[in-house]
Order: C-alpha cells, then structure tokens, then sequence
C-alpha cells in the first residue's frame, strides 16, 4: 500500500549550462528532479489520491472547520477558459468578470447585512488581517491611536495571530460560566486602548452569544469596533445578520458557508464586509457599476484604502464558486443549510454518549472524552472508518472533540458518525492505543518527527 | 426544491431527527435574540444548476477575447490536461487540512514532494508548502527577517522598480512589525549594486532583490548583492518563479536566505491573479518558517510516513506568538504545480525555460526593428518579458493594440511591457504586425 | 520527442531491455517479411497536446450556434455536473470489462444498478448491462425472436413510422437470421390495431411497437397490441426510451416481452448520435439474451459479490452459437445513465417526464395559432416532440428556420417535427416567433 | 469495505398516476426507485470507483485487449461542448464535426493502407460485422452467392460470431503446428463457397503471419475476400500495413490502438477499412470533402450501401479521442508505439518462469501454466497486487496465460509484473486456491452466481 516518493522511482540531472542559451554565469550548473512519464504520474497521483480522506469518501465533523459537500457543477463554473483572464486586463476587456465579482460582493453585502464587500483576502486569516488592517485605518483616520484588541479565549488562534501582526497587543477575555462572554469582565476590558473586538459569533463551541447588543454598545461606546470572524456564519444564514447585531467588519469563510472546496489546505478566500462607514478603507482595487453609458464595471482605489493584503485580486477560482454556490441555493437554500447544519448538529449530540457541558449550541458542539485522551479517542474513531472531530480545543471543554457534522450529512451517516464515536469512546486505553490498524499508515509518531524533522527527499537522502 | 439541494434529508427523516431531538422544528433549536435576529430577505433567487452554468458562461463571453501578452508577476504556461484531472480527484479536492495523518497519507506525501522540488530548484534546506502568492510570500518574509533580525535597524529595502502590488502588501505586514520599506536604485533594469551598498547598514534588516526583475531581465549581480548582505547582517531574500528557477542561477549559491515568489506559473491557468507563493529558506530558520511544514516521519510499524510538523510555529497552537496567521494556504495550488513539474521533468522544464529566454529576444528583436518603437529598453538579457520604449504615448499605442486583439502593459509614459510564453509566441508575428500598424 | 509520449521508456531502460532481450534494437524482434513490410509514412505531423486541443477547438467551433429543436431518437437532456466528474474518475473510464472480479466490484455494482433501474422502469425481469443503441437494441430483440421463435415464420413487423435508420440496422441483423422485416400501418400517429390484427398471423415470429413513437405521440393501444403478440405467438417488442418509461404505461403490464430503446436520453448529452441501447426482457429469455449480465453472487467469506455470469450465451465462450456477436458494449455510458437516474431519483424523473408531455403540449398549441401551420399533425398525446404541417414545403422553412439559429426535423414534404426538453424550452418562444416570420 | 447497494440506502414511491398531466390510462401507476441526495451520490460513486482495477492503478496485461494508458487530454478535446450536437443537423451546420472526422478517414485510411474508411461501427465487433456485410453485398453483386467464412481456430470468438450473425456458415481452421495458419490446410478449405478468410495478424499469441502474400493468394484466387481484424493493429504500426499485405476490409479497434478508454466494457468503435473496389458498400452515412465552393464536407450514401449498422454515426466521443490520440503521436510516436509494445513484451516474456510454446512472438505471448491451473494461477497474481493476463484462451496454448504489457509500462513496472507471475507460479495449489484474500471481494463463486442468475436488486429482494 505504500507509495514511493517520486523520486525514488527515477531522477535525471539536466546539464543546464549545456542547454541554457542565456551566458553560463547566469545559469544554474544542473538540474535534477524526477522524470517520470505521464501514465507514471497519472498511477502516482491516482495511488496518492486513494490515501486521502475526503468530504467524498464520508463524514469529516471537524468543529470550526465546516467539511460540508462541495457541488460537483461549481468545479465546471469554474472551467470556463473565458474566466482565464490575466489581472492586468484593461476594466473594459474583462467586464463579465467584473460584473460577476460585482454580483457577489452584492451577494455576500446582503447575507452579511454589511454595506461594502472586499473580495480580495485570499483566506479567512487574511480576511481577518484585512479586517484588522480597516479598524486600524480608521482608528488613525480619527486620530486616534488606539493600541489593543480584545479577544475572548475561545476564539481561533488566527485572530490572535492576526491581531499581533497588524501591531495591536492581544487583550485575551476568558470565557465565562456558561462558555459564552463574559459580559462584565469584557466592560472591564475595554476602553480607550481597544481598537477592535474580535468575536466569533456563534462561538466556537457553537453558542450564540445572546449579550450580542450589550456587547455592542460596551465596544462602541468605548470608540472601538466590532469584528465578526465569519467561521460559523453557517449557523445563520437567514436568521442573523453580523450587520444587524452591531458588527462593523466581518470575514466570511467560503469554503465553510458556502461550500468552496477546501483543497486540503486551500486555496480558500475571505471576503471582507463593513459598513458604509468603513467602505473608504478597503482595499485596492476595488469593483463598483459606473452608470455613465460607457462600461458597466470599473476598478477604483477606494479614497482612504488600506492597499492590498494580495498581489492582485484573490482567488479568482474560489470567489466563483462561491457566487455558484449562493445562486443555486438562494434565500430558502440558504436558510435551509443553516437549518439542517443546527438540527444535524442537535441529532449527532443525542446520538452520543459523551457529555456536552455547553448549550443549547447550534452548528457544533464541544463534546468531552472526560478522563480519555480526546486525541486517542480520535485515533479509535479512524478504526470506525470515520473522520474524528476536532480535539482539545477550545481549551474551555477539557479533551474537547470539537464537533461539527454540517447539513451534508444524512441521518444514517450521522447514526453511523455517532456509533463510531460511540465504539472508540467505550474502548480500553490499549485499542485506543494501538489504533488507528486499518489506516493507510498507522499511529504516526508525530513528536518525533518534529523533533527530527526531514522536510524533503534530500533529507531522507533520497537525492 | 425550496431547500438547499444538498442537505440529503427526506421529510420524513427530518422529521424523525426534530423528534429525536424533542423539537418540533428546526427553528426551536436556534436561540437569537428577537432584537438581532433576521427576519428578511437577501433577495438572492435560486438557480438551477443547468441555469447558473448559462449565466456563468453568458457573463463571462462579455470577457473581450483578447491574445494576452501579459506577466508582471502572473504567468500564462500551458497546463497539461494531467494536471486538471489528477488534482481534480475528490480525494485531494474534497479533502481538508492533514490533522489527521493516518487517512491523509497522500496528500501530505505530495505536498512532501512539492517541497522537495522547490528545495531542488532553490538549492535552501527548506520549503514550506505554500503561502497565498508572491507578494504575501515577500512579504512573510520581511516578518521572519524582524523575528531573527541581527541588526538593529527596521528598514526593509527592495528594489525601485517592483510590482506595485507586492510593494503595498509588503507595506501592510511592514507596518505591524514597525518595519519600513525603503527602495534602492536599479541600473538599466538590474541592481545598481554600488548604490545597493552605499545604501545598506545596520538599519537593513533585509535586502530584496528580484531574479527576473519585473521587467523581465535577468539579474547580473546575485552573488555581489548576497555579498552585501551578507557582510550589513541583512536577510538577503530573492524573488523569482518555478520556470525561471529552472535556469537560472541557484539562489542558495549567491547566499540567498530566503526565496519567494511564484510557484503558479505552473500548474495555473492565467486565472485573475490567482497565485501560489512560494517559501524557501536555509536551515537554520526553521523554527522561524511562516505557513505549514510536511515532514517525514514513521509510523508505529516503522513504515515512513508523512506529517503535518513543527506546528508550534502555527497560529493554532501558538496564538499571538505564531510566526503567521495563515492557516488555510494554497495547498491544492501546491498540488497542482508538482503534478505539472512531475509532467514535465527537468528536461521539459529546462526547455520551458529556455523558450522564455529565446522568445522574448526574439520578439524584442522584431519589435525593435519598427519605427517607432525600441525594444528591450534595458541591455540586459530577459526571461519571458521585456520593456518596449515608444514614440507616442504607450497608453494611446496599448488602446489601439487592444481593438486589434491584443493586451499589453502600460508601464510608463512611453513604456509598455510585453510578456511571451509558449501560449502566445504562436502570435507574436501578430503581435508584431499590429504594433507596426500602431506605432 | 519523437517517441510515443506515452511510452515510459527512458533511452537507458530502452538500452537495458534490449539487452536483456538480447538484441540491437526493436526492429530485430519484428517478424515481417520483407515483401509485405512497411516503409513509407503515413503522413501525420505529431502535434503537442496543446496543439491538438487548440486545433479541434477551432474545428469544432465551425459547428453553427444552432438552439436544436431535434429528437427522432436522440435526445438531449441536461447532464447535472455530476454524473460527469463521477464517470470520469479513472478507475471507471480507465478499465476493462470486468473478467476479474475480486477486483472490479465496483463497476460490476454500478452494472448491477443499472440493470435493477431498468428492471423497475420496464417491468421485465432481466436486462443486459447494455447494447450499443436503440436500433441494435431493436435488431438484437429480432434475433432473439428467431431463436425462441414458436411459429413457423419468418416475418417481423414494425410500424410504418419507424426511424429509417432503425429499420436499416433491423435489416442487416435480419437478413442473417433469414428474417424478413415488413410494416404495419399506423392511424393517426398511433398503431392500427385492427389493420396489425389482421397482419398477424403464424408468419410472423415478432411485432415490433413504439411509445412514444418516432413522432412522438403516446401509444393507446398497448395492451391490444400485446394481446394480438400473445394470441399469435409472436414476441411484443416494444421500443421507449428511459424518460418516457418513468411515467409512460409499464411495459410489462401491458404484455411487452422484450423492451428496447434509447438508455442515454439519461447520462449522455447530444452527442452525433452515440446512444445506450437498453435491452430488457421476461425471464423465461434470461439464456438468450444477448450482451453481458451481471449478477449478484458470493465470495469465499459468503459476502456478497458480483460477477459477469451466464457468459456461455456469448461470443468468447459458445463462438459461432452465440447469442450476439457483441463484446464491447457501452458499459461507461450505462454508468453515466445509472448516476444520472440515481441524481434524480423517482421524483426527478418523473418531473422531468412530465415537462416533456407539457412543453409538447404547450409549445405545439403555439405553433398551431400560427397562421401557415398546424401542429400537433396527430390529435394524439405527445412526449417531448409533435409533428408540424406547412402549407409551404417544409424543407425551405427548416432552411429558413436554420438561418435564424433553429434546426427542426423535414419528415415530409410539407411536414416538420419538433422536439422539446429542457435544454431548449427556454428558447421555445424564440422558435414560435422564428416560426411566425418564416411560415 | 463493502458498499450498499443504492436501492439499500432507500427508496421512494411517487404515485405517477396522481402526478402526470396524461390521462391515467397512458401512464404506470407507480414509480419506485432510490433517491439519494446528490452528496449521497457522489460517495457511492466515488466508493465504487475505488473498489475497482484500471490502467490508471497499475498494468492490466490482458492478452488481445490491449490496456495501455489512455491520455487525459483527449478527455478534454472530446468535452468541447461545439461537438454536443445533434446527429440529424444539416450538413452545412457541422462542418466542424464533418471536417473532424473526414481527417479521422484519411489518418484510418492511411495507417491502415486502405481506400476508404467508415467510422459508423461502434465497436470491434460491429465492425466485424459490417466488413462482413461489406464482403456479401460484394460477393451478391457480382451474382456470386457463397456460404462460407474461414476462420483460424485461435480467432477471436467475435469472428465466429460475427459470420454466423451474417448468416454464413463457419469453416474453423486448426492452428498449424506452429502456430500460425497451416496454408495447405487453408487451401483444402478455400474453395468457391469462400466468402472470406478472416484472419488477425500477428495472430492471438502474437505471431506473425509470415505466409500471408500466399494466403491472400489463395484467398483471392478462390474468389474469395480478406477480412483482417484490427485487435493486434498496435504490433504493426509504421511496419506493416493490412492493405499492402492483400487483405480487403479491415476493421480497426481504437480503444486497443489508438488509446481510447474502454470504459469498464466500452464505448469503443470499430471504423472499417476498405480497398477502393469495396467502397461503394460502406454503411450510409458516408462524410466525403466536397469542391464545389459551397461547403467543405457532405455526408452521403455510397451507391451500394449495405445502409446502417448504428442508428446514427456511431461513437462520436470515441472517434474524436482517436483522432486526438492519432494526431498527438503522429508517424513516428505510432511507430514508437509498435516499438515499445512489441519490446515489452519480449522483456516481460524473458523474466518470467512460464514456457511460451510459440514465437517470435510480438506485443503479446502465449505463456502456458503447464500443470497449474492457469485461472488459478490468475488469482494468486492479484494477491501480489496486478491485474492477471488473459488466461484458459486460446485453446492452441495448454493453460494459456495470453499476456500484453502494451508499450505504457516502465521496465520498472514489468519487472513487477513478472515478479508476482513467478510468485503466484510458484505458490502451492492450496495458496492458489485460497486467493485472493486482499482484495474487494474474497474467490468469487462464478458457477454458483450462474446456475442461481439474481440479476437485479428485485432479484435479491432489496426492493
């Protein structure tokens, strides 16, 4: 079952001096890398493909992290050639795709309830530095430099990374009693100093945070502005509006609301909502209709724009299968997404033996393994032929198996998700151990190889 | 269908599952507060699928059919039909972040391999599996250059003449680590090198330098430039591309620190900026690294196995102290670049290199035999891309090249830039021949 | 390269197999006297991959943007996205047929489902795992008929509205078999029953109906027909299509022993007439049936598994007493209806079948306001298509349609037809008002 | 491992008579059929996919089929939606697709080193077929009535198949002691009832023909016509050509020799070649270039047709993949091709244990298990992880193991190859007999699925 590395299966070196026309001193001597023939790399990567898990081969309940079915039609949306368009294309030359971008900042304005909408983050966490980047600008706009941002424990580390590489010190608010903000320390936290606060909303143990308005007017009458970190906005989506709820600037994770192919790994995108109050900050180039009986779109740089946090646009490829995606699911698509990720969310928890100290949760919930290793638990689920839950984190559900099953799955899957859960959590200590058997590789000994780490065949001396 | 299409559930087992729950409907299990909850419309109307896919592909026809001969950054090469179908496998597309290595074996052994090959193409230790692009990439770079500086200063310098756009983005991560950037001179296109010098100190953290330059030609002075570095203590991070890597000289024998920049130019389709930003460094910032690291290790059999490593670095364990808050990348870009460089072999890929250095001569050339234009502007040997110095104003002669069919850069007042890969050389004669009925 | 791109032979393992071999070079091991050896060339130029999509796109582009309003047997219906990225996966497309079962079950289940569908569609107990296309379907059916044949005849009859390319594949199958292919008339669009009555007889061995017909109507007379087969002796072959069957009158119920047709009205889009025939049958058929069967089975652990089974009806095993020559089936096409029927499932199907009575319907009644035409020609119920009367001669109002962007069927000299799913109906008000300025 | 059924993962009922507009008379009454969700779909799918053997996981070195690697861009030039059209459009509306196919003729025509070329059949067999009604519309016309086909013993079943379909009588000719076509025999069966000799060259077991001038002789001195079937094509290209060899009608396998998928059984096509004389039969429609100024290409029927042997024109999406297959090879890649195929073979020949009774054999060889059961032996090839040759045919080769690399394989990967065929050789009958064990499915009983045929999901009472 083991595949060889590529270049175990066969290596050549160019002489590239020999070949290069360009004068020997501005070449490299050679070049060596695999050679393989394209029926080799087509078995290679078939073979590689089959080692994987994936939302298409089952379940894949991380919490936070939103694995729900992508459409198979938004791929082909995506194809079009006419779509292969360079960045530097003159407005006139490219207006379907301005149109199109256009479309879906209009899109995502409405479903955010925001005025404005970026679409040039190529990530959530570069959502969030966009984000980040727009509060500062406006913090200095009104001459006020304000140096910290507040953000609850439970949140994504990304929003604490976040915070500290746009300059801001990180204010950290421990969650209160009931998992949610705590709303007095939060008062006693804010003040001048406070730029932003980041919230995820509902939080990341899937619970909504009923002080919302409270929590809004403490920040803003403090000067500082509200942050929406979008990751649950699935849990929404036609119930709740960030704009609504005193939110100044969010991000929206594509490929967890709106079903975006993660890729294992990316790419993704975050587009980045505020109100109309902000809109001069955002970033260039900007999309906007011109009514003036030339062309339908333009670019522009907005009047105050904090630059760009991308080389060019974003990820083109992303940001139209997301437009897909809204279109074909519409208002009542939408709504019934959010509705069946909370009810599936709902079902799963009753299905399941360990206990859930936080609620009533929507999309997710923080289950705990209690006096099990969350991560071994985890490992038992894989025996089950499941993907497991998040595990141990947030840090506020001790072993948390942070668990999110999405509206992609039908009640048999869940039935099945929840039986594994079930079988791994009720196993000793030594099938948690030894498990995962009937994985491709089995228990990895991750420690080790962070402590010994060989990051490329040269390493391992296959050169 | 009034509900999502891709919700599986049958009215009866929703109503099975409300039951189960001990609802009566879905709308009992959400706890919003009146005063913030939504009530109204997006006014977002359902499509089919079959619909979307016609208006989608009306929309984008409005796209003008243009010959691009386009780079600045964001290259066009051919992308083998391979490449499309292998990545497209739901297996790697469908598939999430590797947290869990025993059922993710292959798309970490190929994010390994990607890895490898940029540590071949750079001739740096390490590699990581992928920032956003270029300009991100650059950028991270000057971030790491704060984190290990050995200098007192916090000025980042780059070259004057550099892609705007990497310039702002470099500015923004500048900015929160109080860095500032500051340009040195170029002469005729390359590095002025004693200017580079003069201007170097114990305020540099670190020197960037890009090989091709923007304007596509070839840099002269690598080994003095890491030189320089190398004796101010700055970083010296090199910008280049996957293609261009391929021949040029070898980052790590001029001392490059680090290298950035474009790994998209294969395995993508021009597709609006879309990018793949590489991250190569030496050894010893390892621990430093921005982005996401895949290591070999072994599994409880002793087989080797791939893993997701060194995460301390990353936001997710290590918060406001992580070396960067990326956490989703471009792994499936990653992916499809491997595949294309696998496809291609050193042979293919030297070839492709070496297209870009003799085609962009030799349409320089035929450009500069018209009146009216001159072309390169810069005496320097080019990769891909060149500078066309023009009589009239270039913004007027660009307009006029786009009614013929053709985009070009406007880079100056009478500068335009011409950028040719093996998906346009077919036509440059074109190219040519328009110019002359525009200049 | 001027070798096979596709073979993986690098010079150095070219050399070793030779000498393994134990010869100089390849051309040693052919064995091809001299005086009917090959030297010349054939004359094609190796184009790059690149080249070749570029080349068929141009050609393919030459095709004119025609809205098709057309059918007779090849129906285009929308694909969802699906069934294409599902079918396309290599360890479908990329296999053989399935002799080694322990390690094709996959493709032997999604055979397997296929037939279930159409047991369920048609009523019938057993169908093949494909023919080629309903008119093979309906040859293969005639050949059963010979081989099962309980009357001393020779004849087959089949309707006198009958697609011309039908009757000639009919043909050919009959001539080897020393049958004979003769018609029986139609009243108003639909079977005459009485006059069929009166044709059967002991000299026929197989009656041969549509429903819908070539023109689209619905067949009322079903049962009489299946009762004139039985009374006779003769097999009731009845030719549909997948769509028509989800709500049209099941075949078995109306004493159908064989049924034929058009299977890749599901899976397939227009594509120059490549079909699925479909071929199912009563049991008491099961060993005559022609083509490939799947059946449900065990492995050595008692789980169930699948296999090819009953493979002594065909060629490799019983030669020359065979049931069919046929080997290569359309195995792939099957799947891709099979994933397509899946997609829609009971209600998608049904609605779809739906829409094409309706839009029929609908847009005929159009037609007929008009003043120059009348549609539909027969007063019966249509499926998706209906035929049109001009007072002009039909064949300049399709031109004239044609240069409007339309394409309809000239079925006679002052006959149109039409057909409409789906994929055209948006456009339909486009075709009556193209109808109303060319009439 | 094992996968549902989707009638399993249920079902639905829709009361057809209750929801169609048509009079309850026209209409079934019922409709019951499964109905997943399409991401219920695209796992089951995707599920099967893995349970199943393909080029693309390793060599299938299935003797007279030919399973080499099928390029995936002719995938993607066979997608252009400008070629979705509909096969009853004017001429002058499709010049593309005519033009396309035209050029598909010419390519045929000239590998094949015939006259004329039709594309209709829509695989090997039909194309059989239709050069056999090809000859007896040849044979009638000249008022000439023959009664029979000759036919080496070790053909294809198809063959025979085909000549009893067209109603001729078969006369089996038994193989030579070497081999090959015993040319007294054949003279003692040709005679004036001969309507043809259909003959594969190089033979089933890879050897070629070296008589066949005298065998066309006699053939053609008896009246008689020469049929050659294209399934071994692969071993000659740019080194023989049917034509020049004497045969008359020749049929092509595109998927064996021009790289066409086979598709888990098909769609292939089998284009029929004909010498000049034999032209005016081919099937209606034929596509032919026009001068006349007005349009380039036009279909029409040759003045002999034997008319139709598809409804329509046969596999479009096959023809056009060969056409790119063709053209991305060209001359010198085809002869490589025949090159590498024919290498393979011999190379592969001489790493494994097996006795091959015939040669000089080319692409493919006729191993014999000797006192091994060759299916046996088949079986413990798949426990060492390839796709077992061709076995128990043909009948000349006791215990045949009919093995083709075809020229996709790497040296690296016949090595393996030849390794798990000296392997399962080599395994004692009780291991033979128990294998495979690390497959899908367990030793399949075939006789057991055939003498109790459940044919149907309703069969096994999962309706």
């Amino acid at each position: 079952r083991h595949e060889p590395l590529l270049s175990e299966k066969g290596q050549k070196t160019v002489d590239v001096e020999e070949a290069s026309p360009l004068p020997d001193a501005l070449t490299r001597d050679e070049l060596t890398l695999p050679n393989p023939s394209e029926p080799e790399v087509a078995r290679h990567y078939t073979r590689l493909s089959q080692m994987n898990w994936a939302i298409d081969s089952g379940p894949y309940p991380l919490g936070s992290c939103t694995m729900k079915y992508n459409p198979k039609f938004i791929e082909d949306v995506a194809a079009d050639p006419n779509g292969a368009v360079h960045p530097d294309r003159s407005d006139r030359s490219v207006q379907g795709t301005l149109e199109l971008l256009a479309g879906l900042q209009e899109y995502l304005a409405a479903i955010g309830g925001m005025d404005a909408v970026t679409l040039q983050p190529p990530a959530g966490a570069a959502g969030e530095f966009t984000g980040i980047l727009i509060a500062k600008a406006y913090h200095e706009k009104q001459g006020n430099d304000r140096s910290e941002v507040v953000i609850p424990a439970s949140a994504h580390g990304t929003n604490f990374a976040t915070a500290a590489m746009a300059g801001y010190d990180v204010v950290e608010l421990p969650s209160g009693e009931d998992g949610r903000v705590d709303v007095e320390a939060l008062d006693a936290a804010v003040g001048e100093d406070t730029a932003a606060l980041m919230l995820t909303n509902p939080n990341t143990v899937g619970l909504f945070e009923r002080d919302i308005a409270e929590i809004a007017d403490i920040v803003h009458d403090a000067g500082g502005l509200l942050y929406y970190d979008g990751a649950n906005l699935n849990a929404l989506l036609g119930r709740g509006r960030p704009g609504d709820m005193g939110f100044d600037v969010m991000h929206y994770n594509v490929h967890k609301t709106f079903a975006t192919p993660h890729g294992g790994g990316g790419p993704g995108a975050g587009p980045v909502g505020v109100v109309e109050e902000l809109a001069e900050f955002l970033p260039t180039p900007h999309i906007r209709e011109v009514n003036d009986g030339k062309i339908g779109y333009e670019t522009y740089e907005p009047e105050h724009s904090i630059g760009k946090v991308h080389g060019f646009a974003g990820n083109w490829l992303v940001l139209i299968k997301t437009y897909a995606y809204i279109a074909r699911l519409g208002d009542a698509g939408l709504s019934d997404a959010a509705a069946k990720a909370v009810l599936n969310a709902n079902y799963l928890a009753e299905q399941i033996d360990l206990e859930i100290p936080h609620g009533p949760f929507h999309h997710e919930f923080g289950a705990t393994a209690g006096d099990r290793d969350a991560a071994d638990v985890a490992k038992g689920m894989l025996e089950y032929g499941v993907h497991p839950p998040t595990t141990k984190w947030p840090e506020m559900v001790p072993e948390a198996m942070l668990t999110e099953p999405t509206e992609a799955e039908s009640q048999a899957s869940l039935d099945h998700l929840a039986s594994a859960f079930n079988r791994a959590y009720a196993d000793d200590d030594e099938a948690l151990a030894a498990a995962p058997t009937r994985t491709t590789a089995r228990r990895i000994d991750q420690a080790d190889a962070a402590r010994n780490p060989r990051l490329s065949w040269q390493a391992l001396g296959e050169r | 269908m009034s509900g999502s299409p891709y919700a599986p559930h049958t009215p009866a087992e929703t109503a099975a599952m409300l039951d189960a729950v001990g609802v009566d409907d879905e709308e009992e299990l959400f706890d919003i507060p009146e005063e913030v909850a939504f009530d109204g419309e997006f006014g977002i109307e359902p499509r089919t699928e079959r619909e979307i896919r016609a208006e989608c592909a009306r929309l984008l026809a409005r796209n003008d059919d243009l010959t691009e001969f386009l780079g600045r950054g964001h290259y066009g090469h051919y992308v083998p039909s391979v490449v499309d179908h292998l990545a497209d496998r739901a297996e790697f597309i469908t598939s999430y972040t590797q947290y869990q290595p025993e059922i993710t074996q292959g798309f970490l052994q190929a994010l390994f391999e990607y890895q490898s090959m940029l540590v071949e193409l750079t001739g740096l230790s390490i590699a990581n599996c992928s920032m956003y692009d270029a300009a991100t990439a650059l950028a991270e770079s000057a971030t790491l250059a704060d984190r290990v500086r050995s200098t007192t200063g916090d000025v980042v310098l780059v070259p004057e003449q550099l892609r705007e756009g990497k310039r702002e983005v470099l500015t923004n991560y500048c900015d929160g680590a109080d860095l500032t950037v500051e340009t040195y001179p170029m002469d005729d296109g390359i590095v002025d090198v004693d200017a580079l010098a003069e201007r170097a100190g114990e305020d540099v953290v670190m020197i960037y330098a890009e090989n091709p330059t923007v304007r596509g030609c070839i840099e002269e002075h690598l080994t003095a430039i890491g030189e320089v570095a190398d004796e101010t203590d700055a970083l010296f991070t090199l910008g280049s591309d996957v293609v261009a890597l391929s021949v040029l000289q070898e980052p790590a024998s001029v001392g490059a620190d680090v290298v950035v920049g474009e790994a998209g130019a294969l395995g993508m389709p021009p597709a609006y900026g879309m990018g793949l930003g590489l991250f190569a460094c030496a050894e010893e910032f390892l621990r430093q690294v921005p982005g996401r690291l895949v290591g070999a290790g072994e599994d409880a059999e002793g087989t080797r196995a791939y893993t997701l490593t060194l995460q301390t670095r990353e936001q997710h364990i290590r918060k406001e102290r992580a070396t960067s808050n990326i956490c989703t990348n471009q792994a499936w870009v990653a992916l499809r670049a491997a595949i294309h460089a696998a496809t291609l072999g050193p042979d293919g890929l030297v070839d492709l290199a070496n297209d870009c250095v003799r085609e962009a001569e030799t349409i320089a050339a035929a450009i500069d035999d018209l009146s009216g234009a001159s072309a390169p502007v810069h005496d320097r040997h080019h990769f891909r891309e060149f500078a066309v110095r023009t009589d009239q104003p270039a913004a007027a002669i660009a307009g006029d090249l786009e009614r013929k069919g053709f985009a070009v850069h406007v880079i100056g007042e009478h500068l335009l830039q011409v950028c040719v890969t093996e998906l346009n050389a077919g036509e440059a004669d074109a190219l040519v021949e328009a110019f002359s009925e525009v200049l």
